[in-house]
């Protein structure tokens, strides 16, 4: 079909014909990466809290203490970069702008109204989602950046205590944007039924896909048909 | 003479002052104490120091550290800098005096300054490991510290130095046990030349005018007393012989204060960033209320297995 | 101890502070309240106390150990810190770097404690026992002096020298150490006797 | 010190040098910063380096090292010729008036009567002219040009301000500030106080530097008066006790001196020290000698010491040469001539100069003994060190028995301080190990060496097997033991010896002070100045009372203060010939029309007439000397002589090389760099540092961390020159040997223009060695010549040459 059809459907995404139909999403892999991220990133936010604000702190006892934060914060950080860099590797394709993301971001009041049909067909990822994305990826390198900097145990030395302020500074207004748009995205996965069995599961309903990702059950459809079953499908089966 | 402190007695006393007398603690809210504590400060009389490191050798007895032996770098300062074990550090600067064209030896004891508002305790996450007494005392509670660095930054003076033996933040603390008991920090008890000495913060400040008075009768004429308004003045006070340029004391800043950076961090950043978190999550719950979750309906399935079906047949 | 004791004396310590400094005037509210745990036990409590002069330089500072154990009752005293005596009119209550790490100088690990011997020739110390070292060190004497001691010059005046053996004392010991080091050196006849006012 | 640390708080103004107050004394330079802070004293601060003494200082000049001398006779130049003299004090007090025989000249930097060969004088005609009344003759209008003030005046004449910043690199200007400062002390209501140190004594005329300026202090009245005074710092805790109880070849307790061999019998040895008065009506002291020396006798052999046997004269060893110091000692050593040597705590290896000669000297004993608490280098000179101490043990055969001593907290008895305060102190820990008092040790050699000769016999055992030692525990005499024993006691009842029927000390009872000592065996005392310390009032020097009424500074009722308890010596001197205070509001002791009274014991007999009795009762002339006959070995007045090894010649005296009265042992002489080397082109000195005390707190943690490392100090001009960079590595070398250590680039070191050459200093700190907690080092004595002070023997440590270089640093 369209030549643009490597930028709309990720590698494993399948449709399997039935009743109801169902689209195989995310690997195995991939979703194993997901919840790795996305543990992290509620480890994270949940340790950073209790350092951002005196009222959070009792979150520290959480991890054992302040002492068990100060020190864990900071690998888990080490961990969240590297998960999120193979999410980054798997999705940034598919998370590349289209000229209907834009259409799709105009129309945003009929997207919180749940008015899908009026939006333009999208593929994998609506312009929601890429935004999701994107800020992700750009806040994850920032939290790196500035975390390593106020890194207290191993990088004090290699930095100012000025330029340590303003990663201070800069860690903590890109946390906060971090952790909003993390409930964003959380919040959509919950609004949105049938989103969250695709991180589950690996795959969702024909029908979800149709509502929400045409362009890309599309797609999908007009490709070569993928062998069967595939192994996420018999584990899926087996649940 | 300034009133030397007298020796201490071995008879076990009730502290002088505590917990009730807690003025600011880290992380915490506390109700300051109805009647606040004299305060007290310890007066460093540059001009009178001859960089002789008692106070280092007092502070490293009294506190039992044990800084690490170092080498020779072709400087007088050892160790380097302060560390975790070493709270109190002569600084030496060989300054020419462009008006006398007289080498000065400008030695100043370097260490914490016991600041009215101390950027430490303002940085700190942890509840109480950073106190501020109503006498002025700033002292780190170890128990209570999780080593994050964040008093580093908070400090206007760069301060604190991180252990990396049990990973807590360590710092002159006004030798708080001596003066509990009514005795005057070890550096100070230990002064040769009462370069440093220690008592009312009022006492203090009378006992500078007298030194500064002193200074200006042999030509310095900008002699003068430091007690840095920028951080609400200090418990750790300077006379220095210039005191229009503290910073050629080994860059003693001039007019400290907590950083705005500190400040924006720790004031609107703090309340806005829990109010962005906070607005985000009420939206989302509000939207689900009002609109109700986003469902697929049986025709959109319908319109799958059509369009498989399609393909399929 | 009751605590109206210790009470009396903690205020008659307050007041004492008076007269040194205004430190006396610090509002200090209820006594008995707890101590806070941000600020250490006061190391030198129910310590014995015993005055002395710093050994290094000819100022001689006073100052006070602080001992656990209390020699003068016959028991093991281990000093477990030393601080100017406030009351010495030349220091009063200061030492230098020297003087206030006086504690270091007590518990040196290079502190010597048993007598060592060094063969000819040999490349170690090798542990003795205090009879062995003394009787040794007397018969190394003796024997010199009896091979070398000079009873008249060449001009037949009695002159009763050894100048074979020297001694070299201190200068850090007290006036009676010095005193009955004189005894011993010169009785036995020596003259090869310097102290350390040279350098 | 003529007065106390406490007293300096009375001083208007403060001269250090040859010293580093702050630096090496702090706790008594605070008595420094009081006199600025309290009196608006002034701080004058000369000497080679910008010390710390210096960072504190009103006004610091720079000098080279080894021209004091120079500079001070150019300031006594400057007071005479501008009339800055206090004439009341020089004419009443000094020996300004008496006129000096005919023969005595100076002349090219050499005295009359000088023997090249002997490298010694002929002083018969350094003395005064003796009228036929047996009195010196004096001139009181001081108009006879062969008068002390005349000759004084013709022999500074030389040392202008030109002549001063030649020789002393000190630019003029802040020589003449220097002497405008120190000559307001003129007056008789201002005082100045000299603060010195080894920065004086380590020289080859160490003797004379202190006499210029103790002749300055005269000439400006502050010698015996609060607030003035010549203040020798010293070193150790107890070397003032040391030198004062007489452990020194040459000396019995309390400045009385060893017979020579020359000194058959008794009264011979006494025909030479009871001097008679030089003028009429004076008080001689030293003619009371002989009560001295006979008590000292009784102190130690006992009812031994008998009339018949001259008090056991015989048994004090007589010297055939002026005196077996610890050069001499050294130089036997390497001559092969000597057995045994004993070190109670003492480094010699470190301490003494030209290390390489000590550790030669050392290996070639029979054996060594050290007592020390410490693991000291001596003890080790044996041992492999790799660089630090380079040499094979198999190659020594040396038996080294090293003895663990106390140390101070666990030790009792006094301590003389430099204020000359007997100070007791208490033991409050218990001893590591084995470690034992040296009290005890002594007493063990002792008994046992007794008991050798009692079983054996052997050389004369008569002085040892009678030794007194009537101790409770013959084994370990208690500090108690000792004290009485050196304070006194009457033998038989002393009474008055102007009043007969009045006792001064029963039989058996210690005696009140040396005024009750006798010299018909009636008394002992083990060492005379101290008599007075633990008498029947107690134990005085334990005494902890701080009253000081009017705040003087005297503390009179605290610890004891030889002699009798007197605080600033020559107190009669603070008041005028009629018994006036010069200055009231410097009060100290003064004619009540009967008696003389105040704040300290008078000096003098209290009842003796102000007109009459010079203040100066240790000289038999009464008043002081601007002269010094011949009591000095080297010359009368001070002359500037070079150091042995000087980038300079002399300027004033071109042929005289270093001090010509100076010893210096065959083969040393070779061994010390040429005047104006081009091998060794830079002027070293050495120096302690205020982290350190010499190299005993290397084995202190603490301090070993406030100053780790050996370090030489180095001016930018020199580094820039030589590529040396701060923190790096350099070498320094001599003709003697070689060290290596880190460079401390520094603006207190600045190149000294001498007679328009520069001159660059290299300060060379002393602190560390091969044993301790600091890191191994080298000490300055690697480097120093082996040539000492013409009269005491110290060395030259402070003035020598070498050279320097950057190195890549030591292997591994």
């Amino acid at each position: 079909m369209s030549t643009d059809s490597g930028y709309d459907v990720g590698k494993g995404d399948s449709v399997h014909p039935g009743k109801p139909v169902t689209v195989d999403r995310y690997t195995g892999g991939a979703r194993i990466n997901h919840w790795i991220t996305a543990t992290s990133l509620v480890l994270l936010a949940l340790s950073g809290l209790s350092l951002f604000h005196p009222r959070l702190f009792f979150l520290s006892a959480l991890f054992g203490g302040g002492q068990w934060v100060r020190t864990i914060h900071p690998w888990i950080g080490v961990v969240l970069f590297f998960s999120f860099l193979g999410l980054f590797l798997r999705f940034w394709k598919l998370n590349l702008w289209k000229r209907e993301d834009g259409t799709w971001l105009a129309r945003v009041r009929d997207v919180l109204a749940a008015h899908d049909e009026r939006l333009p067909e999208v593929g994998k990822y609506n312009a929601g989602q890429k935004l999701v994305f994107w800020s992700m990826s750009t806040l994850i390198i920032v939290l790196i950046g500035s975390g390593i900097v106020i890194w207290n145990q191993y990088f004090a030395a290699y930095t100012t205590i000025e330029q340590q302020r303003w990663a201070l500074l800069v860690h903590s207004i890109a946390a906060i944007l971090a952790i909003s748009v993390w409930i964003t995205h959380v919040y959509a996965a919950i609004w949105v039924k049938g989103t969250i069995r695709a991180m589950v599961r690996g795959s969702v309903t024909g029908g979800w896909a149709w509502r929400y990702h045409r362009k890309w059950l599309r797609e999908l459809v007009a490709r070569p048909p993928t062998k069967e079953p595939t192994a996420d499908r018999k584990r899926t089966a087996a649940e | 003479m300034f009133p030397p402190v007298l020796n201490p007695t071995t008879v076990p006393q009730e502290p002088k002052f505590g917990e009730r007398d807690l003025m600011r603690r880290s992380a915490s809210t506390v109700t300051p104490p109805a009647q606040r504590q004299t305060e007290v400060a310890k007066l460093i009389d540059v001009s009178k120091c001859i960089g002789c490191k008692a106070c280092q050798s007092a502070c490293i007895e009294w506190n039992d550290t044990h800084p690490q032996l170092e080498s020779n770098t072709g400087i007088y300062e050892n160790p380097h800098d302060l560390t975790p074990d070493m709270f109190t550090l002569m600084r030496f600067t060989e300054w020419e005096n462009p008006d006398t064209n007289n080498l000065e030896w400008l030695i100043r004891k370097d260490g914490c300054m016991h600041c009215e508002d101390p950027g430490c305790l303002k940085a700190c996450p942890a509840p109480g490991a950073i106190v501020q007494y109503s006498n002025g005392i700033v002292d780190f509670v170890h128990e209570n510290c999780i080593g994050c660095g964040y008093c580093v930054k908070g400090c206007p003076f760069n301060i604190p130095r991180i252990s990396e033996v049990d990973h807590t933040a360590y710092k002159c603390t006004l030798c708080s046990d001596r003066i509990a008991v009514g005795q005057g920090p070890a550096c100070a008890k230990a002064c040769p030349t009462q370069a440093i000495v220690f008592g009312t913060k009022e006492e203090m400040k009378k006992h500078a005018e007298g030194r500064v008075a002193d200074l200006k009768s042999r030509g310095f004429d900008s002699a003068g007393l430091y007690d840095p308004p920028g951080v609400g003045g200090t418990h750790v006070m300077y006379v220095l012989h210039h005191a229009d340029k503290p910073e050629i004391y080994a860059g003693l800043p001039n007019n400290p204060a907590i950083s705005p950076i500190v400040e924006a961090w720790k004031g609107v950043t703090k309340y806005a960033g829990l109010a962005v978190m906070g607005v985000a999550a009420v939206t989302g719950f509000l939207h689900y209320m009002v609109n109700g979750p986003n469902r697929v309906s049986e025709e959109d399935e319908e319109a799958a297995q059509r369009l498989t079906g399609d393909r399929s047949s | 101890m009751n605590m109206e004791l210790s009470r009396r004396q903690f205020l008659g310590a307050a007041g004492a502070g008076v007269a040194a400094t205004a430190l006396g005037a610090l509002g200090f509210g209820d006594i008995e309240a707890a101590h806070a745990e941000a600020i250490r036990t006061f190391k030198l409590v129910n310590t014995t106390e015993t005055r002395n002069t710093c050994p290094y330089c000819s100022v001689a500072c006073g100052v006070i150990m602080y001992s656990k154990g209390d020699r003068t009752k016959g028991e093991q005293a281990e000093i477990i810190h030393i601080e100017g005596d406030t009351d010495h009119p030349t220091n009063r209550g200061t030492l230098c770097p020297k003087g206030a790490a006086l504690l270091d100088f007590v518990k040196s690990d290079t502190r010597l404690k048993y007598p060592m011997i060094r063969k000819p020739g040999s490349d170690k110390f090798e542990r003795v026992n205090w009879d062995d070292a003394l009787d040794r060190i007397v018969r190394l004497m003796k024997d010199d002096r009896d091979a070398n001691f000079v009873e008249k010059n060449k001009d037949g005046v009695t002159v009763n020298r050894w100048i074979t053996t020297g001694f070299l004392a201190a200068s850090a010991t007290t006036n009676e150490t010095a005193w009955e080091t004189y005894k011993v050196v010169r009785s036995a006849g020596m003259l090869v006797f310097d102290n350390q006012a040279r350098v | 010190m003529t007065n106390s640390w406490t007293d300096i708080k009375n001083t208007d103004l403060v001269i250090i040098m040859g010293g580093n107050a702050a630096e090496a004394h702090p706790c008594g330079f605070k008595w420094v910063t009081e006199a600025k802070a309290n009196r608006g004293a002034k701080l004058i601060v000369v000497d080679p380096r910008f010390t710390r003494s210096a960072s504190v200082a009103d006004l610091y000049a720079p000098i080279r090292q080894g021209t004091d001398i120079a500079f001070l006779l150019g300031v006594i130049n400057h007071c005479i010729r501008n009339d800055k003299v206090q004439w009341d004090y020089v004419k009443a007090f000094t020996n300004a008036s008496y006129i000096v025989k005919d023969g005595f000249a100076y002349k090219d930097g050499l005295f009359t009567g000088y023997n090249e060969a002997k490298r010694d004088y002929d002083k018969s005609t350094w003395d005064y002219v003796i009228g036929p009344d047996g009195y010196a003759t004096v001139d009181d209008t001081l108009t006879n040009p062969r008068c002390v003030w005349n000759l004084l005046k013709e022999h500074v004449a030389v040392y202008t301000p030109e002549m001063v910043e030649r020789i002393c690199g000190t630019p003029k200007d802040k020589f003449l500030k220097v002497a405008e400062m120190i000559a307001e002390c003129s007056s008789p209501t201002k005082a100045m106080t000299s603060m010195y140190a080894l920065g004086w004594t380590q020289h080859s005329k160490g003797s004379q530097n202190i006499r210029a300026m103790a002749m300055l202090q005269l000439i400006l009245g502050n010698i015996g008066i609060r607030g003035g005074g010549m203040n020798a710092l010293r070193g150790h805790s107890n070397i003032q006790g040391l030198t004062d109880v007489g452990l020194m070849s040459n000396l019995l307790p309390g400045y009385l001196t060893l017979p020579n061999e020359k000194e058959i019998d008794l009264e011979t040895y006494m025909s030479t020290r009871g001097f008679k008065p030089l003028r009429p009506n004076q008080m001689s002291y030293w003619q009371n000698y002989r009560k001295f020396f006979v008590s000292f006798q009784k102190a130690m052999w006992g009812a031994a010491a008998t009339p018949e046997n001259q008090f056991a004269y015989d048994w004090l060893p007589k010297l055939d040469v002026p005196g077996y110091d610890i050069l001499r000692a050294l130089e036997l050593m390497t001559q092969g001539k000597m057995t045994g040597y004993l070190c109670q705590g003492f480094n010699p290896l470190l301490a003494a100069p030209n290390r390489k000669k000590v550790t030669d000297a050392l290996s070639k004993l029979k054996y060594l003994v050290t007592m020390d608490p410490l693991d000291t280098e001596t003890a080790r000179f044996w041992e492999n060190h790799g660089e630090f101490n380079d040499v094979d043990p198999s190659q020594i055969q040396t038996e080294v028995i090293q003895l663990p001593s106390t140390c101070f907290a666990e030790d009792e008895g006094s301590l003389t301080n430099s204020s000359r305060w007997l100070q007791w102190h208490w033991p409050g820990g218990t001893p590591p190990g084995e470690a034992r008092t040296d009290n005890w040790i002594m007493a063990q050699i002792h008994v046992r060496l007794k008991e050798l000769y009692r079983k054996e016999g052997g050389a004369f055992p008569d002085p040892i097997i009678n030794l007194d030692w009537a101790y409770a525990d013959a084994g370990e005499p208690t500090a108690e033991e000792l004290a009485k024993e050196i304070n006194g006691k009457a033998l038989a009842t002393v009474y008055d010896a102007a009043d007969p029927t009045k006792v001064l000390a029963e039989a058996g009872k210690l005696l009140p002070g040396f005024a009750a000592l006798r010299d018909d065996g009636s008394t002992s005392s083990g060492c005379w100045i101290y008599s007075g310390c633990f008498n029947e009032n107690g134990n005085n020097m334990a005494r902890r009372d701080t009253s000081d009424p009017d705040e003087t500074g005297a503390y009179a009722k605290w610890a004891f203060s030889w002699p009798v308890n007197r605080r600033i010596l020559y107190n009669r001197a603070s008041a005028d010939v009629n018994g006036k205070a010069w200055d009231p509001s410097r009060k100290l002791i003064e004619w009540d029309g009967a008696k003389w009274a105040g704040y300290d014991v008078p000096d003098i007999a209290p009842t003796a007439k102000p007109t009459d009795v010079g203040p100066f009762i240790m000289n038999p002339e009464g008043v002081s000397r601007l002269f010094t006959r011949g009591l000095m070995r080297d010359g009368p007045f001070p002359a500037h002589y070079e150091p042995f090894e000087s980038p300079l010649d002399n300027l004033v005296a071109p042929k005289v090389r270093g001090n010509p009265a100076a010893r210096v042992f065959k083969g040393d002489f070779e061994q010390f760099a040429e005047t104006a080397s081009k091998e060794f082109p830079y002027a070293a000195t050495s120096y302690r540092l205020t982290e350190h005390f010499h190299y005993w707190t290397k084995h202190c943690r603490t301090n070993a961390v406030l100053q780790p490392e050996f370090f030489v100090e180095i001016s930018e001009e020199l580094a820039a020159e030589k590529g040396i960079t701060k923190g790096g590595w350099v070498r320094v070398w001599s003709k003697r040997g070689s060290i290596q250590a880190k460079a401390v680039v520094t603006k207190r070191i600045k190149p000294l223009i001498c007679d328009g050459k520069p001159v660059h200093v290299v300060g060379i700190p002393l602190h560390w060695g091969f044993t301790g907690a600091a890191r191994k080092g080298f000490g300055p004595n690697s480097l120093t010549p082996f040539v000492g002070d013409a009269n005491i023997e110290t060395p030259e440590y402070k003035a020598f040459l070498v050279n320097i270089e950057p190195i890549a640093g030591p292997v591994a």
